[in-house]
């Protein structure tokens, strides 16, 4: 097992080399420049902006920009922002407690809401219950977030003004009062995220579970009287969480990317916003950082999610 | 026209027999902007004088926090790197300039003693030297003392290319000298009309040299003050999360006094306008937002409940429809859009004119930008009275069919014109943002009416306003038939607005598109024109030429002016911020104060 | 000991019954799926017929009759430039879902083939596709659409026309960036299916690996790959409007469902009808899709008796 | 009094296609330490009549809708399902059809046996684990100690079917059911099986419901035989009675297709014994289920259904034709 984790990691270096590559690529050859909006600025010439690109090597070819680039990772250095001048590490760092705070409850929310929604409803399939989760799930899935989240605004900032929907990190209050403000800033994006995961969540764990509780081991269970609960849970749960361990796994990644819209529409500073942002100005160091980043968490949970399959399937076997 | 008559109203003025005021508004009647209006005055050797200041406060401090929402965040603090607004006002909130504009176009001494003028010596009559004293006793937040020395340096600071400021522009082309401790002497190369561009508003922020002296060329991005300024400013740094926040306390110190008003300051980054407008009209959590582009029928109804309002500065951004006078579908040595070729519609003024025509103004205005947008005939344009006497616009479906008939161009079958068997078909391309596309389908419609089919493209704006080489969606490359966007007019002088459309700034593949003159448009009499303008010192005669310039392109419909745009702001109900449509927002934040 | 084997019912094969008539019949039985297959056929002859029976021009303006709410001029109502939503919701929706369904088709294929692959392979293959996943994962889709724009977008048009060309470039690109979910679940399906006895019986009897996949191992992944697919089609069709605004899209003035309800965001609490209708649209179209999902699911998985 | 008395089961489920009526009115009883063999063809309803024993049949669809079932005096069929749970596998232990599946192929053996027994009886951890290595030495799996924390998928399927007997019997239930437990193994296992289920009941003294539609099985194991056609009992008689007396046209065609196959194996057409399949049990036709398939069939048989009536000590059928002779 353990030599198994680390072929799989000896694996993962030049997987992440060749990943690393054609992000670099991909970066390079998209169109645009960090220093468009300077274009229409009639006080900033041409040439400042022509100064600027070599300055910063933009103008270097592909092979070499990639070169500094991989050597100054290599070195622990992650880069230099163009946009905002300064290291690229300290601008993620700075966003990661939010990211982590934010998305990271929503996509808890979202298994909390799926996986007891989805393990009742599969056990009373077409009942009511399962009825309204179902829809529920569908019009979660169908209503995009940039639209949930400005209803959610509509109902509960502007008509019923309970909830702030600026999201700050700088709560002036210290102690319990600075918790509850924390959690009070959080309920919407944390709501509107998570029951937006949770939707496409609670279908899979409700198919998974469905497709488990019709089969032969599950009678049996039943017929040892251990009682519905324990079938489910031990039996059931366990074999349906094989797929659905998969799909966490996939998510998990997401968490650190964030939810761009939703950060976006409660200006939530995470790491998504930071790269939708530094996407939209062509700040390539600070793009590359974070989906390398991404990259490397993307493999990580990968092997994690085989790993856990080999935990919850003793049929596989490690190779 | 006016030559002798300006120089009766100047003189009127210098006497007292005339009001500035009405000066002003003279100039701005035949389309100068007001800041030019008051730099005529003062090279006509009337001093400049300043807008009566309606500061209430009688004490500094004690108004509690305020609020800003900006709904893209300052990414970073030192001014000479500001790439957009939104940094320059990040930076603002610390960095202070010489002297900004206010409201009405005047000069605003902010850290000058007082404002350049003839007669205080400061400016010379061949507008080649400007002498600005520095107000004595400002301290810098870490105590030290504000002297000439600092801003000898931001000039070599700026002006170093291994330093790659973006405000090496501003200081382009003239040398800066201390005369004394307070005393620096600015010597430009050419005569230059607008001397107020060096150390004033937003560009001409000044970082103390004490701090920035090891980090001047290629270590300026190693300096541990680019995140935490040190400025002279209202507002102390307190801190920074870029894209995301900047904090600030009061300025115990502050030079001016009474002054600021506000204990705290927090302007908060991210979102969108909608929101950022809600949660200063509707909601009332932050006192102030930016640049609020919405639809205005969605800000008349959040005003309805409010807690806040709009507010409008009007400057001289325009948004315009330009037209591509090369073909840029034929490539000639490995480009398009070639000034070899010829636009096989568009060379013709009779199509340029009946496009002008299609343009619904009064549609776009109501619909799109209401109270944030004046429709206009001109490139130039001043405020909202501005009625040029040579230049008018309309809007008509038969005229425009009527011209489009003369120039050869017959209804086909399908209802599309056709000549000679090419289809009148144009492609519309501009950049990604609401009110494009609305502007876009507006257009579109009265186009299709008047029997052109036009397809629509939109590209995303930091493609499209890119400089790589080998991004062909550029407004630049304008491998299109006809496009639209705004080109901001963030200084009161036209100089380098009107520069665009000389010959020599064509932009092509020689100079890696890099050119300005993107419509590709040659005419002597402009290049004539403009050329004799940037050296012209007589106000007068320099105010004419631009005139003169703006109904040049007028005339052969070079552009089309969609919509003369107003800078708009939300603004909560009880705070009286100081906005001028010629600076940015935060450039007299010392001014703000909150009422009632 | 010699056993009588009396037959079952299910193994006889059914006098009249070909494979696909029995599919057939198990579908009808899923009564809504049944009812989700009008739905949908219903809301296809909509907007193929639309234009045909509503002749209003999606581009017609009427700046003063904005933004009004539904009446018998307009069914849907108007948005703030004064154009009929039914209209512009007809001629969007054929848009919406062609891209809507041919994406998610694309995705699911590709998915399916590749977790598949990836799945039964034991040896390079699979490290390689699942290398091959985790890049797709990782790559940032703004700055890869906007290079694929650049690249492929006039070749394209050249080929196969401006809509034609465009329509292919979004359901390569939507597809293409939506299948990695697929192919993992497929593939860690795979994984523990392939282990299974009835797999593994298949081998035994010499079945060649595709028949195992196709015939043993396929069906019994087939749940969770529905579900996938259904939430793709909605996904799809909001991204199709978001790839309007990278101007990778259709025209900004082609009013898909996407489109219209992003538009209609800042005017929710000014007219909710707006996004009421596309909103309501893709509900629909999400919900049936799924359930036929579900019914195709029972009609091909032979083991599901009642 | 017998161990287990059904009476008058109906046990219905709801399809798409109407109420489909698997169980119809079955009456069956077993004796303390009796095996009784409940044999019919696929679809006949002995597996339902089992299920609906233990309610281990899924409900909904499925639905008791009338009749007894009482073990040790006490009715089933009101009790709630956690007064059932106190039963299963403690009172009646069930042995399924699929060895394949019908072990949890995520959890050893171990755990699947000792959970039953920690459900059921006050034992520690190690004590359920001692007792279930004693079982699995009971029902001869070699090596028991080390083979109790496997997974199922290393099992053959006849030594997952000895896992599936150890885990049944483990309570010491008083009746076990065992629902076809050979049919899905090889030839040779079959036999093995069942001679470890005959042992293991002479070695505990409970009573067999061997469910089967071989009847080779029934002539080797039962002591009593019931059979079923269509949710029907049709022949209820000691297994010699049975084989030497058959009396439904159904059981005789049954018995006389056994040494048909036995003689000409290649020739074997499944339903070459008795023409006809199965009735689809939705909205059956009135009078005797097996009239159409019926050599025998009279104009009666298609009117009036035939009720089960004893005509030896022991011996009942359900058909028209005794009555005629």
């Amino acid at each position: 097992m353990s030599q198994y984790i680390l072929r799989r990691l000896m694996i993962a270096i030049p997987s992440l080399l060749g990943i690393s590559l054609v992000l670099f690529v991909v970066l390079a050859l998209a169109p645009g420049d960090p220093f468009g909006e300077l274009a229409t600025n009639p006080n900033v010439p041409p040439e400042v902006q022509a100064a600027l690109r070599a300055k910063f090597g933009l103008d270097d070819p592909i092979y070499l920009r990639y070169l500094h680039w991989l050597a100054a990772m290599a070195q622990g250095d992650w880069g230099f922002s163009f946009v905002s001048r300064m290291n690229v590490d300290t601008l993620i760092l700075q966003r990661l407690p939010t990211t982590l705070y934010v998305i990271g409850s929503a996509q808890l929310l979202a298994l909390a809401i799926a996986i007891p929604v989805g393990v009742y409803a599969a056990t009373r399939p077409y009942s009511i219950f399962d009825q309204i989760a179902n829809t529920f799930a569908f019009i979660g899935f169908s209503l995009p977030t940039f639209f949930t989240g400005i209803l959610f605004i509509l109902i509960f900032s502007v008509k019923l003004d309970w909830l702030p929907f600026v999201y700050s990190t700088d709560i002036k209050a210290t102690g319990i009062a600075w918790a509850l403000e924390m959690i009070r800033q959080a309920i919407m994006p944390v709501m509107v995220l998570g029951l937006f995961q949770a939707a496409s969540m609670t279908r899979f764990v409700r198919s998974a579970m469905l497709d488990v509780i019709r089969l032969d081991y599950v009678t049996t269970a039943r017929a040892k009287g251990l009682g519905q609960a324990k079938v489910i849970v031990k039996h059931v749960m366990r074999n349906a969480m094989i797929p659905v361990v998969t799909l966490i796994a996939l998510q998990m990644p997401a968490v650190f990317g964030g939810a761009i819209v939703t950060e976006q529409i409660f200006r939530i500073p995470g790491i998504g916003s930071l790269l939708i942002s530094s996407i939209l100005a062509n700040d390539t160091p600070v793009v590359m950082a974070v989906t390398f980043v991404f990259a490397c968490l993307v493999v990580l949970f990968n092997l994690i999610a085989d790993v856990l399959y080999g935990w919850l399937d003793p049929r596989i076997s490690f190779r | 026209m006016f030559d002798k008559d300006l120089r009766t109203m100047i003189d009127d003025v210098k006497d007292g027999r005339m009001n500035r005021r009405a000066f002003v508004q003279r100039m701005i009647a035949v389309g100068l902007t007001a800041p030019m209006a008051n730099q005529i005055l003062s090279l006509g050797g009337v001093a400049m004088a300043q807008s009566p200041n309606p500061y209430k406060p009688t004490k500094r401090g004690g108004g509690g926090p305020l609020k800003l929402l900006w709904w893209q965040g300052p990414t970073l603090l030192n001014p000479h790197f500001a790439t957009g607004t939104k940094d320059q006002d990040g930076s603002r909130l610390f960095y202070e300039p010489l002297a900004s504009w206010d409201a009405d176009g005047h000069l605003n001494p902010i850290l000058a003693a007082e404002i350049p003028s003839i007669q205080n010596g400061g400016l010379s009559k061949d507008a080649k030297t400007v002498v600005w004293k520095l107000k004595p006793g400002v301290k810098w937040h870490d105590g030290k003392p504000v002297t000439a020395d600092d801003l000898v340096f931001n000039w070599e600071y700026a002006t170093d290319p291994a330093t790659a400021a973006v405000s090496g522009g501003t200081y382009a082309d003239m040398t800066v000298e201390k005369v004394d401790d307070l005393t620096i002497r600015i010597t430009f190369k050419q005569p230059t009309p607008f001397w107020a561009n060096a150390f004033v508003g937003a560009y001409g922020c000044i970082i103390p040299k004490h701090l920035f002296a090891e980090y001047k060329g290629s270590k300026s991005r190693e300096a541990p003050n680019n995140l935490k300024p040190v400025g002279t400013g209202p507002y102390k740094f307190v801190e920074f999360k870029p894209g995301d926040l900047v904090r600030g306390e009061i300025n115990p110190d502050y030079h001016m006094a009474n002054r600021p008003y506000f204990d705290t300051l927090e302007m908060k980054g991210g979102g969108d306008a909608v929101s950022a407008a809600r949660a200063v009209i509707q909601t009332g959590e932050y006192d102030f937002a930016w640049n609020i582009q919405v639809e205005d029928e969605v800000l008349l109804r959040l005003e309805k409940g409010g807690k806040g309002k709009t507010l409008y500065a009007v400057g001289g951004d325009i948004e315009f429809i330009a037209v591509n006078f090369t073909d840029p579908n034929t490539e000639v040595d490995g480009e398009r859009s070639s000034m070899k070729t010829k636009h096989p519609i568009l060379s013709d003024a009779r199509v340029r004119k009946a496009l002008a025509l299609l343009v619904d103004r009064d549609s776009i205005k109501k619909v799109i930008y209401g109270r944030a947008g004046r429709t206009t005939a001109n490139y130039l344009n001043g405020p909202e009275e501005f009625v040029s006497k040579n230049t008018k616009w309309e809007f008509s479906i038969e005229k425009a069919s009527a011209l489009l008939d003369e120039a050869g161009w017959k209804v086909g079958g399908d209802g599309i014109r056709e000549k000679d068997g090419k289809k009148l078909k144009l492609l519309y391309q501009t950049s990604i943002n609401g009110p494009r596309q609305k502007t876009q389908a507006i257009v579109k419609q009265a186009c299709q009416k008047a029997g052109i089919d036009v397809e629509l493209k939109s590209v995303v704006a930091s493609v499209f306003f890119s400089s790589d080489v080998a991004n062909p969606d550029t407004y630049a490359k304008f491998y299109a038939d006809i496009e639209m966007f705004q080109i901001p007019m963030t200084q009161p002088d036209p100089a380098l607005h009107m520069r665009r459309y000389h010959s020599r700034e064509v932009a092509t593949k020689d100079n890696k598109w890099q050119g300005r003159n993107f419509p590709r448009w040659v005419n002597k009499d402009f290049d004539a024109a403009v050329d004799a303008a940037d050296t012209e010192t007589d106000p007068i005669k320099r105010a004419d030429l631009y005139v003169k310039a703006n109904d040049l392109m007028w005339q052969d419909t070079v552009v089309i002016p969609v919509m003369h745009r107003a800078a708009v702001e939300a603004c909560s109900n009880t705070l009286r911020p100081a906005l001028s449509g010629w600076a940015n927002q935060t450039d007299n934040l010392q001014d703000w104060y909150r009422e009632g | 000991m010699a056993g009588l084997t009396l037959a079952s019912p299910s193994a006889e094969p059914r006098r009249g019954y070909s494979p696909w008539r029995e599919t057939w019949r198990r579908y009808r039985r899923h009564k809504p799926a049944v009812v989700s297959a009008v739905l949908l056929l219903l809301l296809i002859l909509a907007v193929v017929l639309g234009p045909f029976v509503w002749r209003i021009s999606i581009s017609d303006m009427d700046v003063v009759a904005g933004l009004q709410g539904p009446s018998l001029a307009h069914p849907f109502g108007t948005d703030d430039l004064g154009q009929d939503i039914l209209a512009r919701m007809i001629y969007g929706g054929r848009i919406s879902l062609a891209v809507g369904l041919a994406a998610m088709l694309v995705s699911v294929f590709v998915g399916t083939l590749i977790g598949a692959l990836a799945g039964m392979s034991r040896g390079p293959l699979g490290y390689a596709l699942m290398w091959l996943t985790d890049l797709f994962l990782s790559l940032p889709q703004l700055p890869l659409l906007l290079m694929l724009i650049y690249l492929f977008r006039d070749g394209l048009k050249a080929v196969f026309g401006p809509e034609g060309g465009i329509f292919i470039l979004i359901v390569l690109v939507i597809g293409g960036l939506r299948w990695m979910p697929v192919a993992r679940l497929v593939r860690a399906q795979f994984l523990s299916l392939r282990e299974k006895e009835f797999v593994e019986a298949a081998r035994a009897l010499g079945a060649s690996p595709t028949r195992q996949v196709v015939r043993h191992i396929l069906p019994n992944a087939l749940g969770p790959v529905i579900i996938a697919g259904t939430i793709d089609v909605a996904a799809a069709i909001i991204a199709e409007s978001t790839l309007s605004f990278l101007g990778l899209g259709f025209p900004p003035d082609t009013p898909t469902w996407g489109r219209i309800l992003y538009d209609a965001k800042d005017f929710l609490d000014i007219g909710p009808h707006w996004a009421l209708f596309p909103g309501g649209a893709i509900f629909i179209a999400v919900v049936a899709i799924n359930f036929i999902g579900d019914g195709l699911r029972d009609a091909l998985d032979a083991r599901k008796v009642i | 009094m017998a161990l287990l008395d059904i009476k008058g089961l109906k046990t219905h489920f709801t399809t798409d296609d109407g109420i489909l009526q698997a169980v119809d009115g079955v009456d069956i009883s077993i004796n303390r330490g009796e095996t009784l063999c409940v044999v019919g063809e696929s679809g006949c309803g002995k597996t339902v009549t089992a299920m609906s024993i233990l309610k281990l049949i899924a409900m909904p669809p499925g639905k008791i809708v009338a009749g007894e079932i009482i073990f040790e005096g006490r009715d089933l069929v009101p009790l709630s399902s956690s007064e059932l749970d106190d039963i299963r596998a403690k009172e009646i232990g069930f042995i399924f059809q699929e060895p394949m599946t019908s072990l949890n192929p995520v959890l050893t053996i171990g755990e699947q046996i000792a959970e039953s027994l920690r459900r059921h009886e006050a034992v520690t951890k190690k004590q359920a684990l001692e007792r279930t290595i004693e079982m699995l030495k009971l029902v001869q799996i070699p090596n028991a100690a080390g083979r109790v924390h496997h997974y199922p998928h290393q099992f053959s399927g006849g030594m997952r079917q000895r896992v599936m007997i150890a885990m049944a019997l483990a309570c010491r239930p008083k009746l076990v059911i065992a629902d076809e437990p050979t049919t899905a193994l090889d030839v040779t296992i079959q036999a093995q099986i069942l001679d470890l289920l005959q042992d293991m009941k002479e070695r505990f003294g409970m009573a067999v419901m061997l469910i089967t539609h071989a009847m080779g099985v029934v002539a080797e194991t039962a002591q009593r035989v019931v059979v079923m056609y269509a949710g029907k009992v049709v022949e209820e008689a000691p297994v010699d009675e049975l084989f030497g007396n058959p009396r439904h046209p159904y059981t005789q065609g049954l018995i006389r297709s056994i040494p048909r196959i036995d003689l000409d194996a290649e020739h074997k057409t499944r339903l070459e014994a008795i023409g006809g399949s199965v009735p689809i049990l939705i909205n059956p036709t009135p009078g005797c289920r097996f009239a159409p398939r019926c050599k025998h069939a009279m104009s009666i048989c298609a009117e009036r259904e035939p009720r089960l009536r004893e005509i030896a000590p022991g011996h009942r059928i359900a058909c028209h034709l005794g009555d005629a002779q």
